[in-house]
């Protein structure tokens, strides 16, 4: 249905696609495979028109077509679900779901009642019950990502390409969006999916495309093939998941929290956080699993200052009592925050590798008063050989690396102050199996060298393979704590879903 | 758990500058018992609509994310147009031709000059991608310099009375200039929140990147905002004209400060996508009041700048205040 | 430091305070074109009321080879030092209308004398005002041009050492308009809801006086209440002549900028000792006199 | 594959706006000689002396994404303080005491009041969390306000000959304000690239959570930004006054627009995080020299602006472009 013929993309300096051939059928869902930075995202953004400018033929039902912009390939039927976000943040959801596609009344004004209407139907179908009027600056990363759904599927299309749906949802909305793809395939239509979640694409796929470096390396039928042989053919190589050896001996007491409460922002009375006291050890590694909005991210936000005054309880670090009130106090006393946006809060996307790495650390690369350049590139030298960053040089713009890449900047950068506590938010996501591997790696050997390190995560794959121990949150309250060997995928979601659901769902 | 959390209040998030407004016309009330007339109060609302015309396309530009320092001089060379070609046409003498105005089509020609510079802006904006911060700081160079070499520096006066009528007469009991901008001030209110390009202006202001991948023409958009700008500052022109039955060279100098403080007292963000006209308008009030205030109370001129800028700083303030209190 | 083209004209720089206001318009183009009719190179520049752009301006022409400068002063005292450097250069500086403080700072100075032009306006300003009712209480507005502009205050001091004499003168308000017609109209309409019972309005120059003019003319007050500005520009000598506005001072900017211009041919010529000022009187307007200054029309 | 790319060229980055800066001045001087003199490249030097000071400090501003609207006023009322007390000094008649102030005293006061006005807009800026565009456009009227009642509307002239030293002196052959702004842009530029101060300015600019997050303490460098940007002002108020040997009370009137250009011309982006000193100094650089080769080649004064206006938007045309192809 959609083929795409010799496509060439080069941006300044970079070949990102290198005569890129392949076909997406009707009926179908293709599954787009390849490390950070293959090329996946610009193949998928000159098929929706979003880069006119490339070599190569695209054809559509047979027909030639050449996109010469957005608007183009939104009338031959092709949507697109990019794997950034695109939402406006101000903007309702409703103002964001039909922007460019506005339903208007006969005199030309906004017909804002059918637009409403049509929003409630898109967001019941798939399962978001929230007010359509909801400003999108007020949604979770999870429930926006939701909302990106909503906007692809509001035309009907014949090609429905979706670039990472899944990065910020939890299980029940992958499972929701399942069914939506699996309804769409029975409409006859072609689905790309994109994911570096590979479980998801043995549910849901029925073709693979490769792509490495640019170039397209082979297609075929997801039928028969397994996990790792998927990896290979993604890789290039073999690669070994990791699996936690749950270490037997005994740590030493680290973090301990008693009683932490944290004000909800706007309604005072309320709890966002609910009496949560928990551990961490020296050399242990405790996962936090939670649905989306559980209160995880607001939990290691508060551990590090960014909410002193909403904040009360008593939080002991190495057996003296602190609770920050700045980010800097946290960093004094040993804490580091990998945050789960990390394009807004990680990272200065504008600077350079190395100024992003030795942000947090500029006291120790100073000589006799200034910053000392050398200091400051063998920092960032030190990191990007040990955590195998892979950037031209130190001196490249963050901005243009790729999520994985990324991402290891954000730890080497927390890695250089040597904190004895270090808390991950959603540390993977958006990032292949291969990086996702390296930063396992890197997490253990972090806690076998002693560090304490508290890592949230919504997959629990993911938590199950690196935790010593397991932590659930549901609705601000800590309802579980489970060793790993005890640990199911069973027990742990009892515990993640909220008392009020679950009520609702027995009734 | 989220459905109880409704976070979303225009009403409020709209009207919250009136408070500051409150306190400040009551504190002048009390301080004189000239204030609140209502001779004072057509008189106050008579001298924003110059600013109140401006502010307008001044929001808009704003809510793109944009900026315009050029409405001044645009305003100046507008009314200068309208009042040169008023008064004496366009002679061609090598043709042995006079071109005359009717009045309408002088002040036509100074709204589509006005329009035409906007429109300018909009083009170095969208075509060469420049700060808009540059290219109308530029415009305002340009503009002003026009001006001068239409007027040659005089200014350009005794326009009739049908054409004064604008900007002094009364209609139904209240000022010409007072309806002409609420009527300005309702259009761009159902154009902000009723129609396309209304809903796309906010868009491309919260993400340009991601209005643009939702299909909108950013570039046709902004051209339009500016032209629009452009031809409200030219009306605005007509108004100062009017009202001075002359058109000054100078007129409108240091606009754009007010009209930016309007437009950002009434709540719109310089980053763009939030801000509404309404509050605007209520900034230009809040300003007007504050001129009109200090000359009643004749506060000396040494001290009515000081206080001034005390009094924009808690106005703000109080706003702020408000809007993170409810 | 001046270097002269040899064989080429000599060039006059005319530099003046502001183009933004008429009356300098008409004082820069007249030196220049006076002085072009003379056979000299002109150059009109604009310090926009502002001191640092005059020096910066001085220096300009300075260092292109101006052989004289007839100067229109922002300041009275800031530009001593600009015209000094061009004295020191082996320039001559010209001053008009307006004056720099210092006799080692100007070749010559054609002055006109805004406060005792202002003098003789607050002479007529309580004559006329007294005549139309003898013993009762005056309520007048001032509006002051830009307060930090010492004509402003030289005007200001000058009309209120007459009026001031007078008890029962009393100034309800006084006000800021810049030098700005629409922010003098602004002021007044202010004004005159605090005050709707004033007798008369003295402004600092005559763009307010129009101006405030027009706000009484909005008001319905224009006949009850008596207009004074200051200047002599057309607007206003059309206004005294229809008997809008009373009375203004003319300081005609093109007597003082033809003898300026001439000064500079004569230096050239070898002349040197010029008198160090020369006063151009101020010439009180009223509807008395008018009639003897015919209509002027811009061309 | 993306490895072959080098996107990173601060050497090229920071010298673009040369290209534009170079046309410029190769087409001066084809059309006059006086243009490449010794003498007018000092004199277009100590012309922009002033608006270096002010734009060092506008840079750092804009670097944190903030603006700062009250330089002009900042400048001028410093200026007047520090020529008042040399003046004046303190009389206190009541204890029958006079305060007399050195040279340096004097000037110091003046530096002191500048930082001080500066510090209070970072105050008003980070405690209020006011936008930087309102809490200096509050400050530009009232530091206007102060100096009228400082002044009485009236300069304070004949300071004396060490005190003019300062603005019109001569040292090792380059004039004193030529030494003076050279060593600020040193001092700045060596803050920017080479200190931690310099980095969080970036940092908060590129991304004002992701600073935060990282430990900088955002409201104290916000605050010390200010302050600089007050003290420089002041600064640039002591040339103006001690070049005139009078302060002027409406001096620096619309400074904050020729800083800002001059920052925007020179690469900086105004939504921060981008840009550098040097840039700056060019934009002040390419403004100072189309100002002195309009004069030189005898533009008249109303065409002045429209080739200004235009030459500007071809500046950053040029840049843009250059920027692009590299
Ligand atoms: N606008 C751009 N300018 C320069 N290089 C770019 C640009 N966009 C992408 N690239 C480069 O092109 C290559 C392909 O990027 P792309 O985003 O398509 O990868 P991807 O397969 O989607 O990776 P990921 O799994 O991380 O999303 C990368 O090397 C990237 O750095
Ligand atoms: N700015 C805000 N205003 C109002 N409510 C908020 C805000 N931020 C978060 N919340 C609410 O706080 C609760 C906890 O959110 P939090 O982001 O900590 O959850 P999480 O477990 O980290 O989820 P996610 O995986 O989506 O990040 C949710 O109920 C959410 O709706
Ligand atoms: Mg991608
Ligand atoms: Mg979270």
């Amino acid at each position: 249905m959609l083929i795409a013929e010799n496509i060439t993309k080069r941006f300044a300096g970079v070949t990102a696609l290198d005569g890129v051939c392949l076909e997406f059928r009707a009926g179908a869902v293709t599954a787009v495979i390849g490390e950070n930075g293959a090329g996946k995202s610009t193949l998928m953004k000159i098929l929706s028109g979003v880069y006119p400018d490339y070599e190569g033929q695209i054809r559509f039902n047979g027909e030639p077509v050449r996109f010469s912009s957005i608007r183009d390939a939104q009338a031959c039927g092709i949507a697109i679900i990019h794997q950034e976000l695109n939402l406006i943040p101000y903007l309702t959801i409703t103002e964001n779901i039909f922007l460019g596609r506005e339903i208007t009344t006969r005199w030309g004004t906004l017909d804002k009642n059918a637009m409403r209407i049509k929003t409630q139907e898109l967001l019941a179908r798939l399962k978001l019950p929230i007010d359509p009027e909801t400003r999108v600056s007020e949604l979770k990363v999870g429930q926006q990502q939701v909302v990106e759904m909503a906007k692809a599927l509001l035309v009907e299309s014949d090609v429905i390409i979706m670039d990472e749906p899944t990065s910020a949802i939890s299980e029940s909305e992958v499972a929701v969006l399942f069914t939506i793809i699996d309804d769409l395939r029975k409409e006859n239509k072609a689905i790309v999916y994109i994911s570096h979640k590979l479980d998801e694409l043995f549910t849901i796929a029925d073709q693979y495309v490769v792509l490495r470096d640019g170039k397209s390396i082979e297609s075929g039928s997801m039928q028969g093939i397994d996990h790792d042989t998927l990896i290979r053919k993604m890789v290039g190589r073999d690669i070994n998941t990791i699996r936690r050896r749950t270490t037997g001996h005994a740590f030493q007491s680290l973090l301990s929290v008693e009683n932490l409460c944290l004000k909800h922002p706007v309604r005072v009375q309320e709890n966002q956080l609910k009496n949560i006291s928990f551990s961490v050890r020296r050399g242990e590694v405790v996962g936090l699993f939670g649905l989306m909005g559980a209160g995880r991210t607001e939990l290691l936000e508060s551990l590090f200052g960014l909410h002193p005054k909403r904040c009360s309880g008593a939080v002991y670090l190495d057996g003296k009592s602190i609770l920050p009130k700045t980010p800097a106090d946290a960093i004094r006393s040993g804490m580091a925050l990998v945050p789960e946006d990390r394009k807004k809060d990680g990272l200065v996307l504008g600077m350079d590798v190395q100024t992003n790495i030795s942000l947090t650390v500029l006291e120790k690369i100073e000589h006799a008063g200034l910053l000392s350049q050398v200091k400051e590139t063998t920092l960032a030298k030190k990191y990007v050989a040990d955590l195998k960053i892979k950037t031209p040089s130190e001196k490249q713009t963050a901005k243009n690396l790729s999520g994985g890449n990324q991402q290891k900047i954000v730890l080497s950068k927390w890695l250089a102050t040597n904190p004895k506590l270090l808390m991950l938010d959603e540390p993977t996501r958006g990032i292949d199996v291969n990086a996702k591997n390296e930063i396992y790696k890197l997490i253990l050997q972090l806690a076998d060298e002693g560090m304490g390190i508290l890592v949230v995560s919504s997959e629990l794959p993911e938590i199950l393979a690196i935790s010593d121990r397991v932590l659930v949150m549901s609705e601000g309250i800590l309802t579980a704590e489970i060793a790993v060997s005890e640990a199911t995928e069973d027990v742990i979601l009892k515990a993640a879903i909220p008392k009020s659901m679950s009520e609702r769902v027995k009734e | 758990m989220h459905l109880t959390a409704t976070t979303y209040r225009p009403f409020l998030t709209r009207f919250q500058s009136l408070i500051a407004l409150f306190i400040l016309c009551l504190g002048i009330s009390l301080l004189s018992d000239k204030f609140l007339t209502v001779a004072n109060f057509w008189n106050v609302l008579r001298q924003i609509s110059v600013n109140v015309c401006i502010s307008t396309g001044m929001t808009l530009v704003v809510l793109t994310a944009g900026i315009d320092l050029s409405v001044g001089s645009v305003l100046a060379l507008s009314g200068a147009i309208t009042a040169g070609l008023l008064r004496n046409g366009i002679p061609i003498p090598s043709a042995n031709l006079y071109i005359g105005f009717t009045l309408l089509g002088a002040m036509l020609a100074g709204i589509l000059t006005g329009s035409a510079l906007g429109w300018f802006n909009g083009w170095a904006i969208t075509r060469f991608k420049l700060p808009p911060f540059v290219a109308t700081l530029a415009m305002l160079t340009i503009a002003r310099g026009l001006t001068m070499l239409w007027t040659e520096g005089f200014p350009i006066t005794g326009l009739g009375d049908s054409f004064t009528f604008l900007g002094t007469g009364w209609f139904l009991g209240i000022p010409v200039p007072v309806w002409l901008s609420g009527l300005i001030v309702a259009m761009a209110v159902l154009v902000t929140n009723k129609t396309r390009l209304g809903r796309y202006i906010y868009a491309i202001g919260g993400s340009e990147s991601a209005a643009r991948l939702s299909g909108v023409n950013i570039d046709r958009i902004k051209m339009a905002v500016y032209t629009i700008a452009g031809g409200l500052a030219a009306i605005g022109g007509l108004l100062v004209t009017s009202r001075l039955d002359s058109a000054q060279p100078n007129a409108g100098t240091s606009y754009e400060l007010d009209s930016i403080a309007a437009v950002v007292i009434g709540g719109t963000s310089l980053s763009g996508g939030r801000g509404s006209i309404l509050g605007t308008v209520q900034g230009a009030i809040i300003i007007g009041v504050l001129n009109n205030g200090l000359v009643l109370l004749n506060v000396s001129p040494f001290w009515q700048q000081v206080v001034k800028g005390f009094v924009i700083l808690l106005a703000v303030i109080i706003d702020k205040r408000t809007e993170k209190n409810e | 430091t001046s270097k002269t083209d040899a064989n080429g004209p000599k060039k006059v720089a005319v530099i003046v305070s502001t183009l933004n206001n008429p009356w300098f318009v008409v004082l820069a183009e007249t030196a220049a074109a006076e002085a072009k009719a003379l056979g000299y190179e002109t150059k009109i520049f604009d310090s926009q009321n502002n001191t640092a752009l005059e020096s910066d301006h001085f220096e300009n022409a300075i260092v292109s080879g101006f052989n004289a400068i007839l100067l229109n002063p922002t300041d009275s005292d800031g530009s001593i030092v600009n015209a000094r450097k061009a004295i020191e250069a082996g320039i001559p500086v010209f001053c008009m209308d307006r004056e720099v403080n210092s006799p080692r700072a100007a070749t010559c100075q054609i002055l006109s004398d805004n406060y005792s032009g202002c003098v003789a306006i607050g002479k007529y300003f309580v004559q006329t005002l007294r005549a139309k009712a003898s013993n009762t209480p005056i309520n007048y507005v001032e509006i002051l041009g830009l307060v930090g502009d010492n004509n402003t205050w030289n005007r200001s001091k000058g009309f209120h050492s007459v009026v001031d004499q007078y008890r029962n003168f009393k100034m309800v308000a006084q006000q800021s308009a810049d030098f700005d017609r629409n922010k003098a109209m602004e002021v007044l309409e202010s004004i005159l809801q605090a005050h709707p019972d004033i007798n008369a309005v003295f402004c600092g120059n005559d763009a307010m006086a129009m101006g405030a003019y027009q706000a009484l003319v909005a008001a319905g007050k224009a006949n009850d209440v008596g207009v004074f500005g200051f200047d002599g520009a057309d607007d206003v000598m059309n206004s005294i002549r229809d008997g809008k506005i009373k009375a203004t001072g003319l300081q005609s900017p093109q007597t003082m900028a033809k003898t300026a211009a001439q000064f500079a041919d004569a230096y050239f010529k070898g002349k040197r000792d010029f008198a160090k000022k020369i006063p151009v009187a101020v010439e009180l307007i009223d509807q008395g006199n008018i009639k003897d200054y015919p209509a002027t029309k811009k061309s």
